[in-house]
């Protein structure tokens, strides 16, 4: 099983690589499909003047971020404003070292894992890169020095650091289940068969976990911080040329990222109905790859669809979506599944039970909203409103 | 790796901790020196608990982040209500807790 | 070797970021480089094998404890209140102290290890091919009561890794016992290894633990939560 | 399983108590159930211990907590006959005063306050009597004085009750006094304080002589000093007559039923060191003395309260004839019985206040017996009882008592004890007589009033009148060979080899119940028709009605003397003049240097940081290179 150190610093370079460059052309595919797929939910063409189809776009696109002029004003907190973009977009392309996207492929007697590091504290390596995320985003809007960004940074991080939370507590439960924290024995664990993956078992964490991936990526419905209408473009207002690229690609990667860690926490990995295992030592490790791309397609394919079909939230909609509806969901799945599993070891029943108990919650949470609404405020007094929600 | 490297550097980061401490005057640095302090232990508490082959250091080290979180959230609440009534954290101009 | 090298890195790292916080004028640029110090202490703790501590390091320190520093100091928008720099005695006095301070805990790091203490792991030197001691297995048995491990487990899992022909800890050489409880020791830092070890032993100072979170929780919102009877509707 | 059962005895009061004495402002009229129901439950276990089964075929012995790992101070528990009966007294007797409570106290507003106590006291009292050693017996002796304390005041705005509840603290605070000197004797002649280790050691004689051969003797004495302070002896007793300020309940149960009665308790326990020290004749004596001279108190008292009052002292002094001439079991009998009788007879005597407004001169009722008939008849059940008309319950104890004085060659206690009988007889039937016959003498306001009690009080009255009537039969019908005697056969001592074979029981029956009834009569001649003077003139019933000067003599050679020496030499000098000054030279020297250090505190925080800092260096430094 071990490789000798040269095979696993070579293979290893050679996944980095490859890696690095699927996620970059993933960006650019992710350009295309978001501006085709928005064009068929609109009911028109989407671009279709570069190249056949329009396919050519996203490197038409590339080429203008290049050649446009690169500003910096002056007033801007120089090191710490050349340094945001890229501070955003590091956390989203190491995460990338720990996620499996295949299952192993065999070259010349070496078997090498399509994975480019299994380390035993996979999902806590996950969870910890996440949580820099916000550094990107609140660092450049402070750097900007501006009044907008600031505003936007701020909601920005907020909102991250809250569906943070969810983030994690919503894998507790899969963790308990699986006793451990490698990405791929997660994987593996959950088998071939769509009903034996983790979404169903866990669904209401799945919710949870997606809802607060949606969020932090801040896309639309939550793209509060960017708010073009408000606050004209949020904390990326002041970039310009590749740093807004970086911006830009920083989100599309993350979404990328944060598809292939979902299908690989939730949706079985690259398993689908014993496919995976057909071919030689070779064609198999392809295969599962395959099965795990189209399932992270079919991901990013869902996020540019709710993107176009959903009305943004207001902020304290976003707010008690975080904290009063997931929260307590991701919450509730943790005391069932570790109540549930204690006693019976029933998968079934941590199923049924999870998705009744996330039930009685929301029913309980959104009685008690309804009954202490009170009057919308009338006016909308600016991004540190949520603080005094409650009391206004 | 021979334990006293480890030391030496908790020692040092420690120190730096301790001189932030004395000759910064913006509260919020010398709480950050604060938590320098105690980042220097735990250092030391692992390095040692590795050499005793016992994991209780990497248990207080976990007890000590945890109280370190709660630390800090009282402690930048005290900063910002502080700012609110003088406007201002420089802990010179704080100093009506004298006799 | 790779540990040598990690430490190196990582403490010229950390000692030159911790010196940036207390220079740096601008609270946001120390800030920043507090969070580098305390990465680098992360790297510092994966090259001790502790990797759980190093992951919650980065979660508490670097995702949460960083951000809400660098919240309030872009909240109260600090930024603005650069202290010009200036030298007086007070501060002369302050580093000299410091200076001595460091000096004493580094004596202390030198003298309180000076390589003669030798870790339980090691224990005396066995002759070759002597037969594994009873005071080996007594510290194995410790162990896995410890960490709640299970013997079939360590037979099947662990005595393979340090002798390739053998399956059960009696069998193991003086010498090859040293080297399985190194590697049981050296696992350590392995997050069910702390889970464990957290939930059983240590289960009464955790739960302290989290009543003091609630209290600070609790403490937050009050000190923070201003009177709106102003505004009141 | 027989540890849960006395953890829940044990518990059950103490959670009654802690229930309403925090939660009590919300409770109401609720207060009172719960707390008769944590009794109810601690009398339903004590009942499963009558069955020697459970307690392990005689004698149980459960440690709950290692208190004082030194010499085995255990919090440990020690179930036997003897604890049996006291239990069943305690729990019975008390949750019929309990039920009892919620009707004489239910328009008292702070009713969850006394019904608090009232649980704590049977807490205490139990403590006294499980406990396995005397320290144990020692907490519970304190905690009862507290509660009892507590609720003499508990009407804590008339002087006269908080008067009353100092004048028995400070009177038992003596006894106690004497207790604790015993408990050390003990502990220092044996080295521990543990009833079974003790008792064992003292049979074989292994023991320290810390007073010489007479160690035993000074050691029993003191205990029996105690005993005199909290069953109210002579010279001790005036702190009883007195503490029927509080509610009428409260003295039923503390001074007449249970408290009071520890002494006799104790006195029983420690049957072994009585029986090796000979010190019981001294016992014997006291008790018969006290009887005698606290039933002609008795004869001459117009409060109704006071007259059963000194009867209870009366009666305690014959249960120490009876332990004293090592007829424990007797002494016992006749602290069950009593504890039915007098219980019911303060009961109806608070069942007459309730009637009257809280009327206590017997001069101003009489002829209550048609307005107040359940009262009347289990009133003169009761005191049937104490007279020892034939066949009730009294009759059969203090007949048992006075037997037992005549074969240990106690002739003249006999005597006096006889006579005794007589004068018990005679005030009790005088009081019988001036309040339910004769002419009405009430107010006439008062009288529109008059109605007998609601069914929550009269249901224990009745309750408690038929063991009054029977229970001596039941388990006294036979002398030696009675169910009493062969319950308490098994406890250790109880089986005093001193008293001889008994004589024919049936001519000191004949004897005991002709001078009962003679007493009867003897009341009906004076009384039948005819109230007691309002002013004595005859010397003698003037020596008796101010009860013998004893207070005023106290007054002028103890208290007197003691306040003046306190004010003059204690206050005047030692307090105000050395303690004061010194308290106010060492305020004058902190604040002189709390002056000059003050401008330490300069307020800056790195000022103080560069102090700790430059300690630390210094601490470090010494343990570095110095040491």
């Amino acid at each position: 099983m071990d490789l000798p150190l040269h095979v696993l610093i070579i293979s290893s370079l050679i996944k980095i690589v490859v890696v690095v460059h699927l996620l970059l052309i993933g960006v650019m595919a992710m350009i295309l499909a978001e501006r085709k797929v928005s064009g068929w939910i609109q009911d028109r063409h989407g671009p279709n003047r570069v190249g056949p189809w329009g396919i050519l776009q996203p490197i038409a696109d590339g080429i203008k971020f290049l050649l446009k002029e690169d500003l910096i004003p002056d007033h801007v907190d120089k090191p710490i404003y050349l340094l945001a973009p890229a501070i955003i977009l590091v956390p989203a392309l190491v995460t990338c070292g720990v996620v499996p996207f295949g299952s192993s492929i065999t070259i010349s007697g070496y078997e090498i894992p399509l994975q480019i590091a299994d380390i035993n504290i996979g999902v806590l390596y996950i969870l910890a890169i996440t949580s820099l995320g916000v550094y990107g985003v609140v660092l450049g809007a402070w750097a900007s020095n501006n009044k907008y960004s600031l505003l936007g940074g701020l909601r920005s991080s907020a909102q991250m650091i809250s569906y943070e939370l969810t983030l994690g507590l919503s894998l507790i439960g899969v963790l308990m289940l699986s006793s451990s924290l490698s990405l791929r024995d997660i994987a593996i664990q959950q088998g071939g068969y769509p009903w034996t993956w983790n979404f169903l078992i866990h669904f209401p964490a799945f919710l949870a976990f997606t809802t607060a991936a949606f969020a932090e990526t801040n896309r639309l419905p939550f793209d509060l911080a960017e708010a073009e209408q408000e606050l004209v473009g949020g904390y990326h207002t002041e970039y310009s040329s590749m740093k807004f690229a970086m911006y830009f690609m920083a989100e599309y990667m993350h979404m990328i990222v944060g598809s292939a860690v979902a299908v690989t926490l939730f949706l079985g990995g690259w398993q689908f109905f014993g496919l995976e295992k057909i071919g030689g030592p070779f064609w198999s490790g392809i295969i599962s790859f395959g099965i795990f791309f189209t399932k992270t397609a079919f991901f990013l394919f869902v996020f540019i669809w709710v993107r176009w079909t959903l009305p943004r939230f207001r902020y304290d909609q976003l707010m008690n979506l975080g904290w009063k509806f997931l929260l307590p969901i991701a919450l509730t799945t943790i005391v069932v599944t570790g109540t549930v599993w204690a006693f019976t070891q029933s998968k079934l029943l941590v199923a049924i039970l999870n998705v009744v108990a996330a039930a009685i919650v929301v029913a309980i949470v959104a009685t008690t909203l309804v009954m202490t609404r009170e009057p919308e405020p009338v006016d909308d007094r600016g991004v540190l409103s949520f603080t005094e929600e409650s009391s206004s | 790796m021979a334990l006293q490297y480890y030391l030496i550097l908790s020692a040092l980061l420690f120190t730096i901790g301790v001189i932030g401490v004395l000759i910064r005057r913006n509260a919020i640095i010398i709480f950050m020196c604060i938590e320098l302090m105690l980042n220097a232990a735990n250092l030391a508490f692992v390095a040692i608990g590795r050499e005793l082959g016992d994991a209780s250091g990497q248990i207080f080290v976990f007890f000590v982040m945890t109280v370190a979180a709660a630390e800090v959230a009282i402690g930048l609440a005290i900063i910002v209500s502080v700012f609110r009534h003088r406007e201002t954290i420089n802990i010179d101009e704080i100093n009506t807790m004298k006799g | 070797m790779a540990e040598q090298i990690l430490f190196i890195i990582f403490g010229i790292l950390a000692v030159g970021s911790a010196i940036c916080v207390i220079a740096f004028r601008n609270p946001i640029h120390s800030a920043l480089a507090l969070v580098l110090t305390f990465f680098s202490l992360a790297g510092l703790f994966i090259s001790l094998g502790a990797y759980f501590v190093a992951a919650v390091q980065v979660i508490v320190y670097a995702g949460a404890i960083m951000v809400l520093f660098l919240f309030v100091i872009m909240l109260l928008n600090l930024g603005r209140l650069q202290t010009t720099r200036q030298i007086n005695k007070a501060k002369v006095f302050a580093v000299i102290v410091g200076i001595l301070l460091a000096a004493e805990a580094i004596y202390i790091g030198i003298k309180a290890y000076d390589g003669t203490a030798v870790s339980p792991a090691q224990g005396e030197s066995q002759a070759v091919g002597a037969a594994i001691t009873s005071e080996q297995l007594n510290r194995i048995s410790e162990i896995e009561s410890t960490y709640h491990l299970d013997r079939t487990e360590i037979n099947s899992t662990y005595v393979p890794e340090v002798s390739e022909q053998k399956s059960t800890v009696e069998t193991l050489t003086a010498s090859e016992a040293n080297l399985l409880i190194a590697k049981l020791q050296g696992e350590m830092g392995k997050p069910d290894r702390i889970g464990t070890i957290l939930f059983t032993k240590f289960l009464l100072p955790f739960e302290v633990t989290s009543l003091v979170l609630l209290a600070a929780l609790i403490g937050v919102i009050v000190l923070v939560k201003r009177e709106d009877t102003d505004t009141a509707a | 399983m027989s540890k849960d059962l006395i953890t829940i005895l044990l518990i059950s009061p103490l959670i009654g108590f802690l229930i309403n004495g925090l939660f009590g402002k919300w409770l109401k009229n609720v207060s009172g159930w719960i707390a008769s129901l944590a009794v109810l439950i601690s009398f339903i276990i004590s009942a499963f211990f009558v069955f020697p089964a459970v307690r392990g075929g005689g004698e149980l012995k459960e440690t709950l907590y290692e208190w004082i790992p030194i010499r085995s101070l255990d919090i440990g528990f020690h179930v036997d006959a003897l604890t049996t009966v006291m239990l069943l007294v305690i729990t019975g007797v008390g949750f019929l005063i309990h039920i009892y409570s919620i009707g004489y106290m239910s328009h008292d507003s702070g009713k969850a306050r006394y019904f608090a106590y009232l649980n704590l006291f049977v807490f205490a009292m139990l403590i006294l009597v499980l406990g396995n050693n005397y320290l144990m017996m020692f907490i519970g002796w304190e905690g009862v004085g507290l509660c009892s304390y507590l609720l003499i005041g508990y009407w804590f705005d008339r002087k006269s009750a908080t008067d009353a509840g100092k004048k028995a603290f400070i009177v038992n605070r003596i006894g106690d006094f004497g207790f604790l000197l015993g408990m050390f004797t003990l502990f220092a002649a044996f080295g521990t304080l543990n009833f079974d280790q003790m008792f064992g050691l003292a049979e074989t004689n292994t023991y320290e002589q810390v007073f010489g051969a007479s160690t035993l003797i000074v050691a029993t004495l003191l205990l029996f000093v105690g005993a005199v302070g909290k069953s109210a002896q002579i010279p001790l007793y005036v702190w009883l007559p007195d503490a029927m300020e509080g509610p009428t309940p409260v003295s039923a149960l503390i001074h007449a039923a249970t408290m009071v009665t520890a002494g006799v308790y104790m006195v029983a326990r420690s049957s072994i060191l009585f029986n090796l020290a000979h010190t019981g004749v001294v016992v014997a004596w006291i008790g018969v003395l006290t009887a005698l001279f606290a039933a002609t108190m008795a004869l001459a008292a117009n409060d109704i309260k006071r007259v059963l009052a000194y009867s209870t002292v009366s009666q305690l002094g014959y249960m120490f004839v009876g332990v004293g001439v090592g007829a424990y079991t007797s002494g016992i009998f006749h602290l069950m019985t009593h504890a039915f009788f007098k219980g019911l007879m303060f009961l109806t005597a608070g069942s007459v206040m309730h009637a009257m407004a809280d009327e206590l001169d017997m001069r101003k009722m009489g002829g209550l017996k048609s307005k107040l008939p359940i009262t009347y008849w289990t009133f003169l059940i009761g005191a049937l009882a104490i007279a020892g008309f034939p066949l009730l319950s009294g009759f059969w104890s203090k007949d048992e008592i006075l037997h037992n004085a005549w074969d240990g060659g106690h002739q003249i206690i006999f005597g006096i004890g006889l006579l005794t009988a007589f004068l018990t007889a005679f005030y009790m039937f005088r009081l019988i007589f001036v309040v339910f016959h004769g002419e009405s003498r009430v107010d006439s306001e008062v009288e529109s009033h008059l109605h007998e009690s609601p069914p929550v009080m009269w249901i224990p009255l009745v309750l408690l009148a038929i063991p009054s009537l029977i229970i001596g039969a039941i388990v006294g019908w036979g002398g030696e060979h009675s169910a009493m005697h062969h319950f308490l056969e098994s406890v250790k001592g109880f089986k005093h080899h001193g008293i001889a074979d008994h004589s024919n029981p049936i001519p000191f029956m004949i004897i005991s119940s002709i001078v009962g009834i003679a007493g009867i009569l003897a009341a009906w001649f004076i009384y039948r028709s005819k109230a007691p003077v309002d002013e004595p003139t005859n010397p003698l019933h003037k020596l008796l009605a101010n009860k013998y000067y004893i207070d005023e003599i106290y007054n002028a050679v103890f208290v007197q003397p003691i306040r003046g020496v306190s004010h003059y030499l204690f206050w005047k000098i030692m307090d105000v003049g050395i303690i004061d000054g010194l308290v106010n030279l060492t305020a004058f020297i902190i604040r002189g240097i709390g002056g000059s250090i003050r401008r330490l505190q300069t307020g800056v925080v790195q000022a103080y940081v560069v102090s700790m800092v430059i300690g630390i260096i210094i601490f470090l430094g010494y343990y570095l290179f110095i040491r």
